[in-house]
């Protein structure tokens, strides 16, 4: 754990990352609304997310941030309106949606008792593709992990859980990535590499949709979507 | 569809070595159940007779019963581990069938739990003077049932994980459908005892088990869509 | 008519207590199952039309300029439903 | 077919048609039910072996079937909020839970009572009473996980699951419970296997069975109604009907 | 000392308050217990045999141990919310003993759970067919046995509050220190049957749990430490 | 919750925060270290915290700030070293300190089941003061939770809740202020306002000791202390 303390430097690879194929990818929603508990959290909300964009949504607390996240994710059920992907109704193509999706939500969804090898292992097994050790080894180096691929991960600090969860950004190479708050717990040059990494992505022609409180740096590619 | 075609089978086997190492790992999760069961049967004895005849007359049902309550509490961390941390998000945005993932998590808690548990009951059934001649019944028919009892389990486990308090309501709401499973187990026991034919029994708890094997996945599923929901 | 008598009627030929206790407990479950229903449908009218009241004044207000526009003076919607699903 | 089920999407539509609906339901309720019990009662005559604890029959067994019939009832309107997101499907399944819970109880009862002067125990392990017991538990689970929620969409998506999967269970569990008793003892006692009951026993137990039918109709209806109102406070249609009432 | 005279009652009564209206508001975490024990009571005759006769005379030691196994599992609750949110850190901050405001708690455990459950116990002891003449001394000896229960108990649900996976391990530490008041409980039950004396048992009863009352408080206070530590 | 939406103004009033006494309180660490499974967080730390101050401890994830808040506020027992209050040893005045002592931990320690009037009272009555409804209410109006009085907590928002637990600073009257992460799901105009009450509380002679990844404005009350 060479002492645990010092920042450690995340040092994400954008050539690390490389999509699929040549990608023009949309998620669509129409008439997009949500009741929780009879307060309307946002009605006739319409929304585009393209290649090549990175979409914030913005509001206060409890405004439905999240709530719209696991929408858009295909989580959440109980809402009206409708959801397109390229074109198609959201249902007859939820498979292939799925496929192309990354999520990742509050909790950062990795096992305590696991290594980050192992805890990775399983998420590239879960999209049906078994991968090959050396990719997730560099994943973990590229989040600046190199050193504690074989540490359960109960004992690394908060931020280095969340950036075994971000690994998967560079990992499993999906188009649309939903992230939710991906900047907590995260120190300053972290955040910076992994905006670096998210602008990156969107000029690879892929789509980030993401939430956060820290103010991203201005960017041509950077659109902003208002709730609350 | 998009995903490839063994991707099920990667997934889903990668989901039960998953959940095999970690449950391994943390050795009282295993073992835990198996205190509980010998522990309940000791009360038993100290709480109504330690005369040999006496136990022996009610050790089917006792040793069903409390190896159905040690089933029963392990149940309770089925999901709830996946749903503090947020991978059981991440099972349900795989583009595979939730039901298929979900029987790999069962199956490793029957392997883990109802099969020891299975093992384990005829050494207590010599504790209660347990008529000799029952002993293999008894573990065959603990091994069969706990199967059903998992799945039937998960469901109830997959309904409360979203719950703060789930150990006891789930106790609640899946304890009146192990109720077949109970009978025809104690049952066999006992049957085996006397002498009696076991054979419909046992055909009994494996159509039991056949049915719960066919429906279970899905009504878990589906519930655990709801608790994400909520 | 069975009986002859009003008490060999209550008495019931010795089964009295538990033909009255059978009858008695299920009569009063009913009715207090009617009164609950009635009870919780008044409690609910009471609250909406409280409800009601209350934004009608206060968009009143709004309109004479009397309260400024500010969110934390406007009635918190779930203070109110709290109310009315705690009743239940 | 259709548009039938796209009219009971909207509560506002059942809230309207129950409105004229329940009175008629509480009114021939209400009528059976006095009648049933002034004739079972007073003019019926005693049983020639269990003299007039025999009366207890007229409210034992219609709770007892309403008993039953009220779980299917809640797991049929579940699967109607599941599969077609009917809302008002999923009030009347929370309104009739309790009503449910209840008559079970009234039927455990009065056979305890019941139980007393004819087999000299409060309660026996015999295979209806048990699965009678049994389902009071699947009754008091559904109740305590719909209320287990915080998010009420939730609860009610968990309860349709529960009560679907328990329907399934129920003829499964009173299988295995008569199988049960027949393997433990002979039936020393049945409730069934009686010589058939003069009509004028019969007929005053058909009319109670008749009118606790009713009375579970007529109280989904108001309560759903209720139900209706709570849920839909912020609806503009709500607001305008009590501004109205009032 | 700085703190007002007055102030450790104001301190205890506050914490007893607002224990009891934070069970009273979620009506599920006082019925629960009880259902739990009708339930597992149920799965009795129907694991063992309906005979009354032979029902009667294991029903002491079934109700005991079923009402000790509902006390236990409700054991669980006792301080993770308060370890959850972050409260259980205020209460030992708190400038009081924290052996008092852990009693308080510990109280109100026992008002809702224990009493609840020796009231109950008759109801059930009439479906097993216990002999008339020993429901009053079930009901006493459940409600003071359940009161040293609850103390004893606190202990261990104080030290594994901090664990993920409390339950089972809980019953494991728990249980053991359970078997003196189960077997003066259930003897107290089958005394009474038998028309024997059932002072001596009740006394120890008595005795068990004036030992607890004056130790467990500060096993609790010093168990609620090493958690907040881990 | 007026739809929940658009932020609420937090109007801290510092005129409502008196403190019992003119105060010249002290709370000293001598040679403080501390070890985690093996690895030491921390050696050899000397700290003094005076009236007037706030003390920022700064450092990257895992360094252990949250620990050293756990020992200094006397909630930790494993680490060596010694602690003095008002320089008498800490063990012989612990309950002296503790009845100065405000602490407020990662987690609000707010009730989710009672209403934010109820958990105030709990916590005003467990420093043995049974306290007024009306201070009370004063303290939920100085955080902008007005109308919000008798709502269950549950039922408020993330940033609501962690303002229940705020209002206790106004509340209850303690000299020292140990803070884990205050500004946590705070909104902007929040995060000033509170600010503004730590800036306060000093120059009234308090202590407030602090950790937090937000960057205080500087002010000639601030010092820092690194870790890590
Ligand atoms: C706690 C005790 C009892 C319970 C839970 C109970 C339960 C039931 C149930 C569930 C039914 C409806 C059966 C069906 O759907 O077909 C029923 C019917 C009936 N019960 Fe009971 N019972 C109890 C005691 C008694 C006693 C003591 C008697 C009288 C000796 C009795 C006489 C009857 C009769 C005559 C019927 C109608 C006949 C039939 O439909 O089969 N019950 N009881
Ligand atoms: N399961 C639920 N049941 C009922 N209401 C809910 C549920 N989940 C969230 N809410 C409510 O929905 C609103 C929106 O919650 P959401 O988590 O989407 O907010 P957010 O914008 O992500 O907030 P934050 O900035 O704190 O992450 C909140 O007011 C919350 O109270
Ligand atoms: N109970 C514990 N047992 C063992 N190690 C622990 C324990 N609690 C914390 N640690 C370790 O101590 C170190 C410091 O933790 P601490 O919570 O004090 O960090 P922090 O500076 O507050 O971090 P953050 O910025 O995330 O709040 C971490 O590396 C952590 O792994
Ligand atoms: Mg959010
Ligand atoms: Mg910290």
């Amino acid at each position: 754990m060479t002492g645990g303390k010092g920042p450690f430097r995340v040092e994400f690879d954008p050539k690390l990352m490389r999509l699929e194929r040549p990608l023009s990818l949309c998620l669509q929603a129409r008439k997009l609304a949500c009741e929780r508990d009879d307060r309307w959290l946002f009605e006739g909300l319409d929304l585009d997310i393209r290649s090549g964009e990175i979409v914030r949504i913005e509001g206060p607390n409890g405004s439905g941030k999240t709530t719209l996240l696991k929408i858009l994710s295909g989580q959440l059920s109980d809402y009206s309106g409708e959801l397109y992907w390229n074109d198609a109704p959201m249902r007859q193509v939820r498979e292939h949606f799925l496929a192309n999706l990354l999520y990742l939500g509050h909790a950062p969804g990795v096992k305590t008792g696991l290594s980050p090898l192992e805890n990775l292992a399983w998420y590239q097994a879960l999209s049906g593709d078994k991968g090959s050790e050396t990719q997730r080894e560099k994943a973990l180096a590229a989040v600046g992990l190199t050193g504690f691929e074989d540490v359960p991960a109960g004992q690394l600090s908060a931020g280095q859980q969340r950036r075994v969860a971000l690994a998967r950004l560079t990992l499993t190479q999906r188009a649309l990535w939903v992230l939710d708050e991906p900047f907590t717990a995260i120190d300053r040059d972290g955040v910076d590499a992994l905006e670096k990494q998210l602008i990156a992505h969107a000029q690879a022609g892929g789509c980030v949709l993401v939430t956060t409180h820290h103010e991203l740096t201005a960017s041509s590619v950077l659109r902003r979507v208002q709730l609350g | 569809m998009h995903a490839a075609p063994g991707g099920l089978l990667v997934a889903v086997s990668a989901t039960f070595k998953r959940d095999l190492t970690l449950m391994l790992r943390r050795r009282g999760e295993v073992l835990n159940p198996l205190v509980f069961f010998a522990l309940v049967i000791t009360l038993f004895p100290i709480g109504i007779s330690p005369d040999p005849e006496l136990l022996a007359s009610i050790a089917p049902g006792l040793l069903w019963v409390a190896a159905l309550l040690a089933a029963l509490l392990s149940l309770d961390s089925l999901f709830r581990g996946d749903y503090d941390d947020g991978s059981l998000e991440q099972l349900l945005l795989a583009p595979h069938p939730l039901a298929a993932l979900g029987l790999a998590k069962v199956a490793v808690h029957w392997l883990l739990t109802g099969l020891p548990l299975a093992l384990m009951a005829p050494v207590l059934g010599i504790m209660l003077a347990l008529p000799a001649g029952s002993y293999a019944v008894l573990a065959l028919s603990l091994a069969v049932g706990t199967a059903s009892l998992s799945l039937i389990g998960a469901i109830g486990a997959a309904l409360t994980v979203g719950l703060a308090r789930g150990g006891v309501l789930l106790s609640l709401l899946v304890l009146p459908l192990y109720i077949p499973v109970l009978i025809f187990g104690a049952g066999a026991v006992q049957a085996a005892i006397l002498g009696d034919g076991i054979a419909p029994h046992l055909a009994i708890l494996g159509a039991l088990f056949t049915v719960s094997l066919m429906l279970a996945p899905w009504a878990i599923a589906a519930s655990l869509r709801i608790s994400i929901n909520g | 008519m069975a009986f002859s008598s009003l008490n060999e009627f209550l008495a019931m030929g010795g089964h009295g207590p538990y033909v009255w206790a059978a009858w008695g407990v299920t009569a009063l479950l009913m009715l207090v199952i009617v009164w609950h229903a009635r009870h919780e449908r008044r409690q609910l009218l009471r609250g909406v039309k409280r409800r009601v009241r209350r934004e009608n004044a206060h968009r009143d207000a709004l309109q004479r300029g009397a309260v400024a526009h500010s969110p934390t003076a406007q009635v918190p919607v779930n203070s109110v439903q709290g109310d009315v699903r705690n009743d239940a | 077919m259709w548009a039938f089920i796209n009219k009971l999407r909207s509560p506002k539509w059942f809230y309207a048609i129950s409105t004229k609906l329940q009175p008629w339901f509480w009114a021939v309720a209400a009528l059976l039910l006095v009648v049933g019990t002034v004739w079972g009662l007073v003019f019926a005559p005693a049983d020639y072996q269990q003299g007039n604890s025999f009366r207890i029959i007229y409210v034992h067994v219609p709770a007892a079937f309403l008993a039953q019939s009220i779980f299917v009832s809640m797991a049929v309107s579940g699967v109607v909020f599941m599969v077609w997101k009917i809302k008002v499907a999923d009030m009347a399944a929370a309104v009739m839970a309790p009503l449910g819970a209840a008559m079970t109880f009234i039927a455990l009862f009065s056979g305890a009572v019941w139980g007393v002067p004819t087999w000299g125990t409060w309660w026996m392990w015999d295979a209806r009473l048990t699965s009678m017991l049994i389902l009071l538990f699947l009754y008091l689970g559904v109740i305590a996980l719909r209320g287990a929620f915080s998010s009420r969409d939730s609860g009610s998506r968990a309860a349709s699951v529960l009560a679907m999967v328990g329907v399934i269970n129920i003829p499964i569990i009173k299988y295995s419970v008569d199988w049960w008793y027949t393997l433990h003892q002979p039936a020393t006692f049945t409730i069934t296997g009686r010589a058939a009951m003069p009509m004028e026993m019969w007929l005053p137990l058909l009319i109670m069975v008749l009118g606790f039918y009713c009375f579970f109709i007529a109280l989904t209806l108001t309560r759903t109604r209720s139900e209706i109102l709570r849920r839909e406070v912020n609806k503009r249609w709500v607001r305008e009907l009590v501004e109205e009432a009032s």
